[in-house]
C-alpha cells in the first residue's frame, strides 16, 4: 500500500487518540443512577459507568492525561536519536565512546525501576505524567541513538559528509537535510512514535496498578480518569458485572494507539 | 454478557487445568490492611480487630451474655480501700513464643502506658486511669488506679503485652513487633505484603478450631461479594449497603450484624483564610445535599424504611445518650440560604464561582481511600455538589498510611476538607477530636481546630462526676459544634458482615469482632 | 577493529558502577527530600522526638555516613530494615522471599524468547509468522496481565497465594511477560534481522562455496550483537515483571519495589533497587565477557573473518 | 402497591430447590406462605391496604387502617408495648437497682426500680422499693404501692396512672401524655430525666383490649402468649389462627404457635406433641431431641426456607421475588422456636445464640420489632447497653410513643458507658 495511505491512517489514528483530550471535561458529569451501566446502544457512543456517567468522558480525560506528555517523550527520543546519528557522522571516536558509556549506564537498569523511583519522589499535589514520561524517554534514548548511529554508519559516517562536502553542499544542509531529513527520518520517526506508544501504555499500567491497590495514581489527579479506569471497570465484566462495553472501549483505545504506531512506522520506512 | 461468560469460562478452564484443589484456610476481606499489630498503636478498627485475634484483653465482656470476665486472670480482690485491685494471673498461659505469661507482663503493659516515652494516644488516655502497678509475686500484680471506680474491673480492658519482647517501657511504633507481634491470643499474626496470616495457637486458655486465618485487603466491594459467592473467600467484614441484597439472596451466605457506632464526617480546615469565617462553613453545610449523597453513594432510596444510613447533626450517633436531639439534621441542601451566608462572609461570586479577596476558591478535598469501597464515589459526589454550589474543587484519595501519618497527626494543612469516618464502642469520648492540640490532648484533631468554649465543654465532660454532668457537657458540645462546624456531620452507617454458611459458630462481638473466635468453625 | 575493547570495557565499568551508583543516588534523594529523613520513617507526632529515631535508623550523621554504612552492611548481606512497609523487619528477608518468584517468572518468560530467537536464527521459524508475532507483541503487558488476574481471581479468590495458585500465576505471568510489549517479536525479528544481514556478507557466500556451514561462520560475528539483544530482552522482562507481578499479585522483587514506592519505604526501595542493579550488572558483565571471548576467538583463528 | 414493594425486596435465586426436604411436605401445606402463593390469593389479601403498613412495620397506622376488619395491628402493638416496657424496666434496673445506684442519683429513682421490678416479676423488690419515692413521683408511687398490697396481683392490676381514652377498634390512645420525670441530681443539682414504664404497660393493655374489640378475641390469647410479661395470667389455649393473624408473621401456621406456647408450659413434651403437625417442632425435635445442635438448626432452617420457596413456586406456577421474602420468615422462625426450647430447658446462652442468628435472618420485611425488643430487653438485663440500643433504635417507629423508651435507655447507656474504661475513636 502507498506511503500516503499509511501516513493518512497513522495520523487519523493519532488524531483520534490525542486531539479529543484537549476537549475533555474537567470533571465527570453528575451521576444519573437511572442510566447506570447503560450499553453504547442505550447511551451513545460508549455507554455509561455504574453511576450512569458517560464513558466518553473517561476516554476524553484519559486522552488528556496522556496527550502532551507522550508527545513530549516522543520528541525527546527523536532529539536524542538525531544527536546519536549526527555524532556517528562526526567520526569522533571519543565522542562516540562517551555517548556509548552514557547509554550503557542509562540503559542498564530496568526502566520500570527508574520510573518507580521517579514516582516515589513526586509529591501528591504535583502528580503528573510528565516527569515519568521524560524519564522513560531518557531511558529509551540510548537505544534510539544506537540505531540512528548504526544507520549513519551504514551511510559511511564521516566519509559520507566529506563526499557531500566535495559536491559543495554546506555542512548545515548536509547534516540537516541529507543525513537527518533523508536518511535518519525513518528511524527517528519510528523511535519517537514507539516511545509515545510506550508512554501511553506506561500510564495505563501505572494507573491500573494504583487503582488495584486503591491508591492515588502517580500520573494524574484523582479528579481525572485514565484509560486504566476503563480497563479496571471492564475487568469486572469477568465477575458478571455488566461492564463489557468498558473493556471493549479500553482495549479499543489501546489498539488505536498501537495502530497509529504501526502506521507511522510503515509510512516512514526507507524506500 | 454472552461473550463475557464464554471468556470467563475459557479462562477458568485454562486455570482449572493448571490448578489443583485450593487450601482450607479461612480467608476474609478486611476494609484495609492493619497499620500496626501493636495494640498500643491502634489507629483503625481494622487494627482493633486484628489485636483481638493476637492478644488477650485483661478483662472483656462476653459477646453473648455481656458478662465481664477474663481469660488470663484467675481471681481478683480489691486493695488499697478500693483504689487498687490485686490480680491473680492464671498459671500455664504461654506467650506465642513459649515464654510464660506472668504478673510482670501485666505490670509492664501498665508501666509502658504510663511511660511518657511511649508516644501512644491510647496510652495517654490510660494515664488518667492508672497510677501504677506492682508485681507482688510471679502471678500476682497490684494495679493502682488514680481514683476509686464503682466497677474497677471495667477499667481493665487493655491488651497485655510481653515484657520480654521490649527493651524498655518506652514502646515505639517503628519496632518490628508492630508486624511480627507475640501475644497470648488464639492466633499468632504475621503481616505480609497483601495480608496478614494468623496461625492457630493452642494455649491453656485458648483452643481455636480453625487452623489458619488469612486477612486480605478488600478492594472493590462488588469483586468482594462476587468472590464470596464463588467461595474464593469465606467472609467480608464490612459489606456496603448496596451489596447486602446480593448476600441476603443467597442461602450459601449469611449477613451478620456487627454492633458498632460509626459516623461519617467532612472535616473543614479553618486555617484556610476563606474557611475561617463560620458562615462559610455553615454555607458549605447547606450546600451538601445529604439525601442525594446517601442515595448515590450508599444506595439508600428516598423514603426507605429503617435505612442503614441515618443522618446526624453532631459527633454522636442517634442511639447515643450524648446525641442532642434538639439539633436538627440537614437532609437537603439550601443553596439560597448558603449563598446569603457566603456573601455575608465577604465572598463574591464571579462567573458562577466564589472568590475570596478577588481570587477564585478551589477546594482541595481528600478522602481516606478505603472509604470509597463502603461509599462508592462519595468523594466525587461531594465534589459535584460543591461545584453546583459555586466552588471549584480538586479531589484526592488519601492512602491509609498518609491518613495515619498526616491527617490524624494534624499535618494535612494542604487540604481544605477531608472526608472520614470515626468508629466507637460503648465509650464515646470525642475529646481527642476537638480539643486544642497540647500536652497529649486533641491527639486526633485533624485540622488542629481550636476553640476555648469547646475546650471548656470538653474539660467539663472530662471532669464530670455524674452521668448527667457528662451528658450535659456533650449536649452543649453538640450544639456548639453544630454552630461552629469544624466538621460537616454526614451520617451514621451501620456495619454488616457476610460469611459463608460453612463458617459456624461465628458470633460477632460488638466492636471487637473476634472475641469469641475460639468457637468459630470452618469445614469447607 | 583496533578499538574492539572499548565496548566491553565500557560495559565492565558500567557493571562495576551500577551497584554503587544506585544506592548512592537514592541516598542523595532521601536527603534531597524536604524535611528530616527520620520523619519519613515516623512523623514526630507519632513517634515523639526524631533524634532517637534518627540514631536508631542510622540517619543522624548525614548522607555519606548512612550510605557508607549501608553499603558496608549490604556487602555483608545486611540490607537494613523496612522503614514503613513493615517497619523494623529486615529487608533481606523480604528480598529473599521475593527473588525466587521473580527468577522463576523471568526465566520461564525467557524460554520462548530463546526458542524464538534460535528459530529465527536458524530460519526454522518462518518470517511469514512475523506479522502475527508483531501483532501479539503490540499488546501492553497490563492488558494481558489483567486477563490473567481475572482468571486467577475467579478460580481462586483469596486463596490466590497457596502453592497451586502461585504456580498458575507464574505460568500466566510468564506467558504475559513473554508475549506482551513486543518481547517475543523483538527477540525474533531482532535476531532474524542480524542473521539475515550477516548472511548477505560476501565471506559467508564464499564459506558456503567452500562447503562450510553458515552458522559456524556467522556466529562469531553476530554473537556479540545477539548477546546484546538477549541482554536487552532480559532487562525488558525484568522491567515488565514489575507490572505483571503487581497485577497478577506475585510476591516478587518488582512487586516489592512497587509496594515500597507506594509506602515511601526507602529501606525497601533502596534494597530492591540495589538488587535490580546487581542483576543488571551481572547481565552487563555477561555481555562484556561474550564480547571479549569472541574478540579473542576471532583473533586466534582467521576463519570467519570477512575477506 | 404492596405487591410492587414486595417485588422490589427479594431477589430471585435459582438455587433454592432443596436437596432433601426439611420436613414432610404435608406439614407446610397449610402454611400462610403456601396459602398466599395460590394464584390470585395474594392480590385478594392485599386488597386490604393495611397490609402495606404491616409490611413496613408501622403497626399503629395498620391498626387504624384495619379498623374493625382485623385485630392484627392492635395485637402487634400490644406485644410490642409489652416488650418495650420490659426493655425499659431492665434498663432502669441496670441503672438504678441497689447494686448499681450512685450516691448522686435522685432519691426518687427508687420508685422506678419498684415499677421495673413489678414488670420483671420481682414482687419482693417491688414491694420493698415502692411507697418511698417522695416528691414528684408521690401519687404514682402511692398508687403502685396500693395495688401491691392486694393478696393476688396480676399485671393487669397496674394502676391507671395515665388516661389513655376509650378503647376502640382502629382507634388510638391519647398521645398527649408525658410519663417522664425531671428529677434533681444530688450534688450537681442538674436534672436527670427518667421515664415511667407504667405508660408503656398501659398502652400494651389498651391495644390488647382494642384487638379484642376488633374481633381478635378467638385467637388473640394464643397469639399474644409468647409476648406476655411475667406477672400476666397466660391463657394460651390452642386455637386456630386465621390467615390475618399469621400473614407476614414468623409462625407458618397455628401448630407452630401452639408448639411454642406449649414449650413454655410443657417443655420437651411439646416436641413429641407437635412434631407431626408443626414444621418448627419437627425440625427442633430432629435437631434438639437431647442436646441442641446449633448447626443442625441453622441448616434445617435454611432447608425449610428453600422447601417453602420451592413449594410456593409450584403453587404459584413460577418463581416470584416475594417467595424468598415470605420464606425468610420461616428461616428465622425455626431458630426462634429453638430458642424457646432452650428457654424451657434453662439453656440461656444457647437460646441467646439462636436469637442472635434469628436477628440476622429476620431482616427487611421479615424484621419483627417485638422479637427485637425482647432481645434488647434481655441484653439490657445483662447491662449490654450497646446492643440493646442498637436493637431498639430501628424499631422505635413501629408503634407510636416508643420514644419514651429512649429516655430510659439513655440513662442506662450513660451509666454503663461512663464506667467502661478509657477508649479512643478509631
Amino acid at each position: 500500500m502507498s506511503r500516503w495511505y499509511w501516513t493518512g491512517l497513522g495520523l487519523a489514528a493519532m488524531g483520534c487518540v490525542l486531539i479529543p483530550g484537549f476537549f475533555a471535561p474537567e470533571h465527570l458529569s453528575p451521576s444519573d443512577l437511572s442510566m447506570a451501566y447503560s450499553s453504547p446502544g442505550a447511551a451513545p457512543p460508549f455507554g455509561t459507568d455504574s453511576m450512569g456517567r458517560p464513558l466518553l468522558e473517561y476516554a476524553l480525560q484519559g486522552s488528556r492525561v496522556i496527550a502532551l506528555p507522550s508527545i513530549v517523550a516522543g520528541l525527546v527520543v527523536m532529539f536524542f536519536a538525531v544527536i546519536g546519528g549526527l555524532i556517528a557522522c562526526t567520526g569522533s571516536h571519543r565522542l562516540e565512546a562517551i555517548t556509548r558509556a552514557f547509554g550503557e549506564l542509562l540503559g542498564a537498569l530496568p526502566r520500570m525501576v527508574v520510573v518507580l523511583i521517579v514516582a516515589l519522589l513526586m509529591p501528591p499535589e504535583d502528580r503528573s505524567l510528565y516527569p515519568i514520561a521524560i524519564s522513560w524517554a531518557l531511558l529509551a534514548a540510548p537505544g534510539a541513538m544506537d540505531e540512528a548511529s548504526a544507520v549513519a554508519a551504514r551511510l559511511g559516517g564521516a566519509r559520507f559528509v566529506e563526499a557531500l562536502r566535495a559536491h559543495g553542499f554546506s555542512r548545515f544542509r548536509i547534516y540537516l537535510w541529507h543525513i537527518v531529513g533523508l536518511n535518519l527520518r525513518p528511524v527517528v520517526a519510528r523511535q519517537g512514535m514507539e516511545t509515545l506508544m510506550q508512554v501511553v501504555f506506561l500510564e495505563i499500567a501505572l494507573s491500573y496498578l494504583a487503582l488495584q491497590d486503591t491508591q492515588p495514581s502517580f500520573t494524574h489527579g484523582d479528579s481525572e480518569m485514565s484509560w486504566a479506569d476503563l480497563l479496571y471497570m471492564g475487568y469486572q465484566a469477568f465477575l458478571e458485572v455488566p461492564t463489557w462495553h468498558a473493556m471493549q472501549l479500553g482495549i479499543g483505545l489501546v489498539a488505536l494507539v498501537a495502530l497509529a504506531t504501526v502506521c507511522v512506522g510503515r509510512a516512514v520506512r526507507p524506500r | 454478557m454472552m461473550q463475557n461468560h464464554k471468556l470467563l469460562l475459557s479462562l477458568s478452564v485454562v486455570v482449572g487445568t493448571l490448578a489443583l484443589s485450593t487450601g482450607s484456610t479461612l480467608n476474609f476481606y478486611e476494609e484495609s490492611l492493619p497499620s500496626s499489630m501493636n495494640p498500643m498503636f491502634a489507629q483503625s478498627m481494622v487494627d482493633n480487630r486484628v489485636h483481638e485475634l493476637v492478644f488477650d484483653r485483661l478483662y472483656y465482656f462476653d459477646p453473648i451474655t455481656n458478662e465481664l470476665t477474663s481469660r488470663v486472670v484467675e481471681r481478683w480482690e480489691l486493695a488499697d480501700g478500693g483504689k487498687a485491685v490485686k490480680l491473680f494471673v492464671k498459671k500455664g498461659i504461654r506467650w506465642q513464643d513459649g515464654e510464660a505469661l506472668g504478673a510482670d507482663d501485666v505490670c509492664f503493659t501498665i508501666n509502658a502506658m504510663l511511660d511518657e516515652g511511649t508516644p501512644s494516644p491510647i496510652a495517654e488516655k490510660q494515664r488518667a486511669v492508672f497510677s501504677g502497678c506492682e508485681v507482688e509475686s510471679k502471678d500476682t500484680a497490684v494495679v493502682q488506679f488514680t481514683q476509686i471506680f464503682h466497677n474497677p474491673l471495667n477499667q481493665l480492658g487493655f491488651y497485655v503485652l510481653p515484657e520480654h519482647k521490649f527493651e524498655s517501657t518506652a514502646i515505639q511504633p517503628d519496632d518490628a513487633f508492630s508486624n511480627r507481634p507475640e501475644g497470648t491470643g488464639a492466633y499468632s499474626g504475621s503481616m505480609g505484603r497483601r495480608g496478614v496470616t494468623f496461625g492457630a495457637k493452642k494455649n491453656a486458655h485458648h483452643e481455636p478450631r480453625i487452623g489458619q486465618l488469612s486477612l486480605q485487603e478488600g478492594g472493590d466491594p462488588l469483586v468482594q461479594v462476587r468472590t464470596l459467592l464463588n467461595n474464593g473467600v469465606q467472609g467480608i467484614v464490612a459489606v456496603p449497603p448496596p451489596y447486602r441484597a446480593d448476600v441476603s439472596a443467597s442461602d450459601e451466605l449469611s449477613l451478620k450484624s456487627y454492633d458498632l457506632r460509626s459516623w461519617w464526617f467532612v472535616a473543614v480546615n479553618q486555617d484556610k483564610p476563606y474557611l475561617k469565617d463560620k458562615r462559610v462553613r455553615q454555607a458549605l453545610n447547606l450546600i451538601l445535599d445529604r439525601t442525594d449523597l446517601r442515595e448515590k453513594s450508599i444506595g439508600v432510596k428516598p423514603g426507605e424504611q429503617n435505612s442503614p444510613c441515618e443522618f446526624i447533626s453532631g459527633p454522636f450517633v442517634q442511639t447515643s445518650p450524648y446525641y442532642n436531639r434538639s439539633i436538627d439534621v440537614q437532609p437537603r441542601s439550601d443553596l439560597e440560604q448558603a449563598f446569603v451566608l457566603l456573601e455575608q462572609a465577604g465572598l463574591t461570586q464571579t462567573g458562577g464561582r466564589w472568590h475570596y479577596k478577588g481570587q477564585p476558591i478551589t477546594l482541595r478535598i481528600g478522602m481516606k481511600a478505603p472509604l470509597n469501597n463502603e461509599a462508592p464515589d462519595l468523594l466525587s459526589q461531594i465534589g459535584n455538589q460543591l461545584s453546583a454550589g459555586g466552588f471549584d474543587r480538586q479531589e484526592f484519595r488519601i492512602t491509609v498510611d498518609d491518613w495515619n501519618r498526616q491527617v490524624l497527626t494534624g499535618e494535612a494543612e494542604d487540604y481544605d476538607m477531608v472526608v472520614g469516618k470515626w468508629s466507637f464502642g460503648l465509650v464515646e469520648d470525642v475529646n481527642p477530636l476537638f480539643h486544642t492540640r497540647n500536652g497529649g490532648r486533641g491527639a486526633l484533631n485533624i485540622f488542629n481546630y481550636t476553640n476555648p468554649q469547646v475546650d471548656a465543654l470538653l474539660a467539663q465532660y472530662q471532669s464530670a462526676k455524674t452521668d448527667t454532668q457528662a451528658r450535659d457537657a456533650y449536649h452543649k458540645l453538640h450544639e456548639k459544634l453544630d454552630d461552629e462546624l469544624p466538621y460537616l456531620f454526614l451520617w451514621k452507617l451501620d456495619t454488616k458482615s457476610a460469611w459463608r454458611t460453612e463458617v459456624r459458630g461465628n458470633t460477632i462481638a460488638p466492636y471487637y469482632y473476634w472475641t469469641a473466635v475460639d468457637n468459630w468453625k470452618y469445614s469447607p | 577493529m583496533n578499538s574492539w575493547w572499548i565496548r566491553p570495557l565500557v560495559r565492565l565499568v558500567a557493571a562495576a558502577l551500577l551497584p554503587v551508583a544506585v544506592p548512592g543516588i537514592l541516598t542523595a534523594l532521601i536527603w534531597a527530600l524536604p524535611g528530616d529523613p527520620a520523619s519519613i520513617i515516623c512523623p514526630p507526632a507519632i513517634c515523639g522526638g526524631t533524634e532517637e529515631l534518627a540514631e536508631k535508623w542510622n540517619l543522624h550523621q548525614g548522607p555519606w555516613h548512612f550510605f557508607s554504612t549501608w553499603m558496608k552492611a549490604a556487602l555483608s548481606g545486611d540490607l537494613g530494615n523496612s522503614w514503613r512497609m513493615q517497619p523494623g523487619v529486615p529487608v533481606v528477608e523480604l528480598i529473599a522471599e521475593s527473588v525466587p518468584w521473580t527468577a522463576a517468572l523471568v526465566t520461564m518468560a525467557f524460554i520462548p524468547l530463546v526458542l524464538g530467537a534460535t528459530g529465527a536464527a536458524s530460519r526454522w521459524l518462518s518470517d511469514k509468522l512475523d506479522p502475527l508475532i508483531r501483532l501479539v507483541g503490540l499488546t501492553p503487558s497490563v492488558v494481558l496481565a489483567l486477563l490473567a488476574a481475572a482468571a486467577v481471581t475467579i478460580h481462586y479468590g483469596a486463596n490466590a497465594y497457596d502453592d497451586d495458585a502461585m504456580r498458575v500465576k507464574i505460568l500466566l505471568g510468564a506467558l504475559t511477560l513473554g508475549l506482551a510489549d513486543a518481547a517475543l517479536s523483538g527477540a525474533v525479528t531482532g535476531v532474524r534481522g542480524l542473521m539475515e544481514e550477516e548472511r548477505k556478507q560476501r565471506y559467508v557466500q564464499i564459506a558456503i562455496l567452500r562447503g562450510e556451514s553458515v552458522l559456524s561462520n556467522t556466529l562469531p560475528n553476530v554473537l556479540p550483537a545477539i548477546a546484546g539483544q538477549m541482554r536487552a530482552r532480559l532487562l525488558h522482562l525484568l522491567s515488565g515483571a514489575v507490572i505483571v507481578e503487581v497485577v497478577i499479585r506475585i510476591d516478587g522483587l518488582g512487586d516489592l519495589l512497587w509496594q515500597g514506592t507506594l509506602t515511601q519505604d526507602f529501606g525497601v526501595v533502596l534494597a530492591s533497587a540495589f538488587a535490580f542493579a546487581i542483576l543488571s550488572a551481572v547481565l552487563l558483565l555477561g555481555q562484556a565477557l561474550v564480547e571479549i571471548g569472541v574478540a579473542l576467538h576471532v583473533r586466534r583463528s582467521p576463519k570467519g573473518v570477512p575477506a | 402497591m404492596l405487591l410492587l414493594a414486595l417485588s422490589c425486596t427479594g431477589a430471585e435465586d435459582a438455587e433454592n430447590t432443596p436437596a432433601t426436604e426439611a420436613v414432610p411436605s404435608a406439614l407446610i401445606e397449610d402454611s400462610w406462605m403456601l396459602q398466599v402463593a395460590q394464584p390470585g390469593k395474594l392480590d385478594e389479601v392485599l386488597a386490604q391496604k393495611a397490609w402495606g403498613e404491616v409490611f413496613e412495620r408501622r403497626y399503629s397506622g395498620a391498626a387504624m387502617t384495619f379498623g374493625t376488619e382485623s385485630a392484627r395491628g392492635h395485637a402487634e402493638a400490644a406485644a410490642i408495648y409489652r416488650q418495650a416496657a420490659l426493655l425499659q424496666a431492665n434498663a432502669i434496673l441496670s441503672t438504678f437497682a441497689s447494686d448499681q445506684r450512685r450516691d448522686t442519683d435522685p432519691a426518687q429513682v427508687i420508685y422506678l426500680v419498684g415499677v421495673a421490678s413489678v414488670i420483671t416479676g420481682d414482687l419482693d423488690t417491688a414491694k420493698a422499693s415502692l411507697g418511698q419515692g417522695g416528691e414528684q413521683v408521690g401519687d404514682a408511687d402511692a398508687a403502685w404501692a396500693q395495688v401491691l398490697t392486694a393478696e393476688t396481683f396480676s399485671l393487669r392490676d397496674a394502676p391507671p396512672l395515665f388516661s389513655l381514652g376509650e378503647v376502640a377498634a382502629g382507634g388510638t390512645p391519647n398521645a398527649e401524655l408525658d410519663p417522664t420525670y425531671r428529677l434533681p441530681e444530688a450534688e450537681s443539682g442538674l436534672v436527670v430525666e427518667v421515664a415511667d414504664p407504667t405508660l408503656t404497660l398501659q398502652l400494651a393493655f389498651w391495644h390488647e383490649d382494642a384487638a379484642r374489640a376488633a374481633g381478635g378475641e378467638p385467637w388473640l390469647d394464643a397469639w399474644l402468649a409468647p409476648w406476655r410479661l411475667p406477672l400476666e395470667s397466660v391463657d394460651a389455649e390452642a386455637t386456630e389462627q386465621p390467615l390475618d393473624a399469621l400473614f407476614l408473621g414468623v409462625w407458618t401456621g397455628t401448630a407452630d404457635l401452639d408448639f411454642v406456647n406449649a414449650l413454655a408450659t410443657d417443655g420437651d413434651a411439646a416436641l413429641d406433641a407437635y412434631a407431626a403437625t408443626s414444621p418448627y417442632a419437627a425440625i427442633v425435635k430432629a435437631c434438639a431431641a437431647d442436646e441442641v445442635d446449633l448447626d443442625c438448626l441453622l441448616d434445617q432452617s435454611v432447608a425449610l426456607g428453600a422447601q417453602l420457596e420451592a413449594a410456593m413456586e409450584t403453587a404459584y406456577g413460577s418463581q416470584h421475588a416475594d417467595h424468598r421474602t415470605f420464606a425468610s420468615f420461616a428461616r428465622a422462625g425455626v431458630l426462634r422456636a429453638g430458642a424457646r426450647l432452650c428457654d424451657a430447658r434453662g439453656e440461656e446462652r444457647v437460646a441467646a445464640i439462636l436469637r442472635l442468628n434469628a436477628r440476622d435472618r429476620g431482616t427487611g420485611p421479615a424484621t419483627d420489632p417485638k422479637f427485637q425488643l425482647a432481645l434488647a430487653a434481655w441484653d439490657a438485663s445483662n447491662r449490654n447497653a450497646l446492643r440493646s440500643t442498637e436493637l431498639f433504635h430501628p424499631n422505635r417507629a413501629s408503634v407510636d410513643g416508643l420514644d419514651v423508651v429512649q429516655v430510659s435507655l439513655d440513662t442506662f447507656s450513660l451509666r454503663v458507658g461512663r464506667e467502661t474504661g478509657a477508649g479512643l475513636p478509631q
